[in-house]
């Protein structure tokens, strides 16, 4: 998982993600204020070099992130770039939409800046930061305990499956797209037993240590939290000035 | 297939949050409820949220040669029911969101619309429907994962079409667009996902009947019914 | 070290749903500050009985005491219990449900209504207990096993148990993860804290436990200091074990006059050595054709000699 | 046993996606018929090294050979050689994925594509060469932990490899599987199958094999007949392993004229008190206090006399 490398890899792994996020949070507000394409891409601009020169993220790194979501954005604009009515014969008929550059223009820009700024956030903020924000922010507790849960699990989850995968593979499990899915079946039907099996375990090891309610966990402190927040906050403003006044 | 981040105008990503709300406040209270007579269910449901991520990062052999990632959501309805699988799709969102920078913050309403509401849904109805019909286990299984997939897609590709309806055709056409575009990875996932869930839950069944009666799934309520 | 007895395990019988690998009546002690060894196969009852004494089983028949009163299976009685006494399961993926370190060993204290700063101390003690406060800070899927594993131990730690139970802590562990491990149950031993493990390598409890008690399906069949092990043969041989290497070799030696019957008992096979190398040489050399010495294939005194 | 070489692993490094845990130019070979430990700390890259000979992994650089060929990599070469070399993984919940223990086994030869005949004979032959003919119908979930670790030994058996790999085959096996599973490999090496398993026991490593492979830090930093292990304390300290028990304890009897240097060394403990008990008799007894024989605290004597 290359985002959560970098998130506790980069420069500003230890600023408080609420500063974190009131910049992620500016940097899409900006992206939406902007009206025009060249603003959203200027807005684009500006978190990804914060992201890669303020936080130290690499650009190898980034755009190996950003790919999946690119790859949408370039599907979906072919079908903006056509436009399809009916024919005099009630047949269907194919052209260039009439608006599609300015359209493809605008939702692209808006698309990319906004991406920009979410991964301003995950790639330099850890989500166990993020859950932590999200505390703060009081988000409902059943929400949070599944979200700890999930992420400590997705790994050890992920590492069972990764293993079993490896187990198939050296019996020949894959030999065939056939064979393929017989095991794959195989396979997710052994992670549901471990699902109850796992959960099942983690219930005994919380009642062991007295838990049997809510999870509840010491947050970390973050130095300069309140200095680094006004900070965001400032650029956050300037953020949506910069779209606003790039507009006109 | 999630709707990436910023691609929907503003208005359409506050009015799919807006009508997710109302679903998520539900599956909230359902599973505090659950959870108040059943605590041990709080490690179930994230572990199943665990299990759901991981899920999707499965490649599938597909029919077309294309790669394709089962959503999971219909294996999770039909074990652990459409109620407490809204917020576990919702978590799974999240996650791919913020680890995956797969789908967006800004979409998030409209892709928990698709995926963890209509797609849980409409899983949980067919398979419901299949069973009162008295289809075979398998094949309600199948319609169950097989509709429940096609419909998160249909969702998505309406939630598109209403956002960027074509400039001469309008709607219409444009849902026949993007509908046509995303068909050839999403037909054939839908069709995989199905069967992998039939073999899932065969595999399940002869793991030890036992076991599996003693759990609280969805999937026996739904075959007792 | 007293012999105040802190546990105390009556008749006690386990039956699970399934009906499988419980306890079938099994009667222990564990005297206060003393380091045991519950020593059995897999399958023996080790895993069900440290789960009773946590309180997390019940028993089905039979009865726990602790201090002389019986366990007190009330939601405040448990609570109080698991304060005093401490489980650290075998699988740390099983046990370890936070995102990072400190926020995982916070849990117990936090779940025991501690204010922020007392739970704050207390993580901070616990990490430094186990030699993981270099690591606080990480996420807990970047640890290798063995701190994992001695998370999982801070965890109990900072709820300030009495008892500390593990379940086959040396499980999966090599050799320097083993030795660190040791150092920190040593630690906490001299702390004054009962340490109660589970094992089923003889060699191991031999040479750490003060007590041990044999488990055999679900009783157990012998329970002694640790010393006496070597009378026990029988007791082990019905549990499926053999007597400890040192033990088996002191009597050879001993029989052959090689090592006086005096010496106090070797409880290691490092020890063993340290006792014969004190002891007085003897000359096989002269005894044996020439040739052979100089074709010696075991290398035993050339390698001795290079070390000296 | 020829010196023919079945697996030739020449400079090969592998780095993983994270940058961590690989190989850094390993090389070494493996005879045909032979019995090879691989011995390493946690971490020293051997089950990484397992994965590359079944081609689960490909090498960054360097090459391996199979009877002298490279590893082809193509879907029907890798087919090919994991069919003559066979993996058995650690943990056996990771790869056995059926309902019944028949089931798993056959999972591999269905896989091969034979017929439903061939695949019945050979998953009865594969069970009954780790003998759990008994347990064909049982569903895997019921199994102990050591019948579950050789029902992964039958999978790989029913593919019929020439060269079995085992990662760490004696972990978490109390003293009575471990028993049994040695007297399964001893069985599979008498037919002439090649075996490799990883371990940082060094102990057993001195004990079972015939070829010795010492890895650390991703490389195979000496490769020697086991016998010669002795002269090796060199290469174990760089690994983090000590000589095994044994040759620490044969060197202090040769060096205190115990024991004849001429003896073919003892591989094993029991080996030891075996060639001790052979030796001739001395009396101590006699040359101490006559109080301190009485309140012998070594009881060696007292349990050998019992047991003639």
């Amino acid at each position: 998982m290359l985002i959560e490398q970098s998130a506790y890899a980069n420069r500003w792994r230890a600023v408080s993600p609420a500063a974190k996020g009131g910049f992620a949070l500016g940097g899409l507000l900006a992206a939406f204020v902007a009206n025009t394409p060249t603003a959203a891409a200027g807005i684009a601009l500006v978190v990804v070099a914060t992201t890669l020169l303020g936080a130290r993220v690499s650009p190898w790194l980034y755009l190996r992130v950003a790919a999946p979501a690119t790859a949408f954005l370039a599907v979906s604009s072919l079908s903006l770039m056509f436009s399809i009515s009916l024919d005099a014969s009630g047949g269907p008929q194919w052209q260039f939409a009439p608006d599609a550059v300015s359209r493809i223009a605008t939702v692209a820009s808006r698309s990319l800046a906004s991406l920009a700024a979410l991964l301003f956030l995950v790639l330099t903020t850890p989500l166990r930061d993020l859950i932590v924000l999200l505390r703060q922010l009081r988000v409902p507790e059943v929400i949070l305990d599944l979200m700890v849960l999930c992420y400590r699990m997705l790994f050890v989850l992920s590492e069972a499956m990764h293993d079993m995968l490896t187990a198939q593979a050296a019996r020949l499990g894959h030999a065939s797209a056939r064979r393929s899915l017989h095991s794959l079946g195989l396979l997710a039907a052994n992670l549901v037993v471990q699902v109850w099996q796992r959960a099942q375990a983690l219930a005994t090891a919380a009642l062991a240590r007295n838990g049997c309610g809510s999870l509840r966990f010491l947050s970390p402190a973050f130095a300069h939290a309140r200095r680094d927040t006004l900070i965001a906050a400032a650029a956050s403003l300037a953020l949506i000035a910069l779209a606003g006044s790039l507009d006109r | 297939m999630h709707i990436m981040e910023g691609f929907l105008p503003v208005e359409h990503a506050v009015g799919w949050t807006l009508a997710s709300a109302p679903f998520v406040v539900w599956s909230v209270r359902a599973v505090r409820a659950r959870l108040d007579e059943y605590p041990e269910q709080r490690m179930l449901l994230g572990v199943a949220a665990a299990f759901a991520l991981v899920l999707s990062a499965l490649k599938l052999p597909s029919v077309t040669g294309s790669c394709s990632h089962p959503t999971g959501i219909g294996l999770g309805a039909l074990l652990f029911g459409p109620a407490a699988m809204v917020l576990v799709g919702l978590v799974v969102l999240v996650f791919q969101a913020l680890l995956l920078a797969h789908g967006g913050l800004t979409t998030l309403g409209a892709n928990v619309f698709s995926m963890a509401i209509v797609g849980s849904f409409v899983a949980a109805g067919v398979f419901r429907a299949s069973r009162t019909f008295r289809l075979s286990l398998a094949t309600s299984v199948f319609l169950a994962a097989c509709l429940g997939d096609l419909a998160t897609y249909v969702t998505t590709s309406v939630q598109l079409a209403w956002a960027f309806p074509d400039p001469a055709g309008g709607f219409v056409a444009s849902m026949a667009k993007f509908a046509g575009i995303f068909a050839l990875t999403q037909i054939p996932l839908a069709i995989t996902e199905g069967l992998l869930t039939v073999l899932v839950v065969n595999a399940l069944i002869r793991f030890n009947a036992d076991e599996m009666k003693h759990l609280p799934l969805f999937l026996t309520r739904g075959a007792r019914a | 070290m007293t012999t105040r007895l802190i546990l105390e395990i009556c008749n006690v019988r386990h039956v699970y749903a399934t009906g499988s690998n419980g306890l079938a009546g099994c009667s222990l002690n564990i005297r206060q500050g003393s380091r045991n060894a519950l020593l059995g196969a897999n399958g023996s009852g080790k895993t069900t009985l440290l789960q009773q004494l946590n309180g997390l089983l019940r028993p089905t028949s039979g009865a726990i005491l602790i201090d002389g009163a019986p366990l007190d299976y009330s939601r405040n009685g448990l609570a109080a219990l698991r304060r005093r006494v401490g489980l650290v399961f075998q699988n740390p993926d099983r046990q370890l449900f936070s995102a990072s370190v400190c926020e995982d060993v916070s849990f117990g204290p936090l779940n025991l209504g501690l204010d922020e700063a007392e739970v704050r101390e207390r993580v901070a003690q616990s990490l430094a207990a186990v030699g993981m406060t270099a690591m606080a800070e990480r996420p807990v899927h970047h640890l290798s096993f063995g701190q994992k594993k001695r998370v999982c131990i801070a965890g109990v730690l900072a709820m300030r148990p009495e008892v500390l139970l593990l379940d086959e802590p040396m499980a999966g562990l090599d050799g320097a993860a083993q030795t660190e491990l040791l150092a920190v149950l040593d630690d906490l031993s001299g702390r004054g804290i009962t340490i109660v493990l589970s094992t089923h390598d003889v060699d191991f409890a031999y040479r750490w436990a003060d007590d041990i008690h044999v488990l055999a399906a679900g009783r157990c069949i012998a329970s002694f200091d640790a010393g006496r092990l070597p009378e026990q043969e029988v007791a082990l041989q019905a549990a499926g074990q053999s007597l400890p290497a040192v033990v088996e070799l002191c009597r050879v030696l001993v029989a052959r006059g090689m090592l006086p019957p005096t010496a106090a008992a070797p409880r290691s096979l490092d020890q063993l050595a340290a006792s014969l190398a004190d002891m007085p040489s003897r000359h096989f050399v002269e005894t044996l054709p020439l040739g052979a010495a100089a074709h010696s294939y075991c290398d035993g005194r050339r390698g001795w000699t290079r070390r000296h």
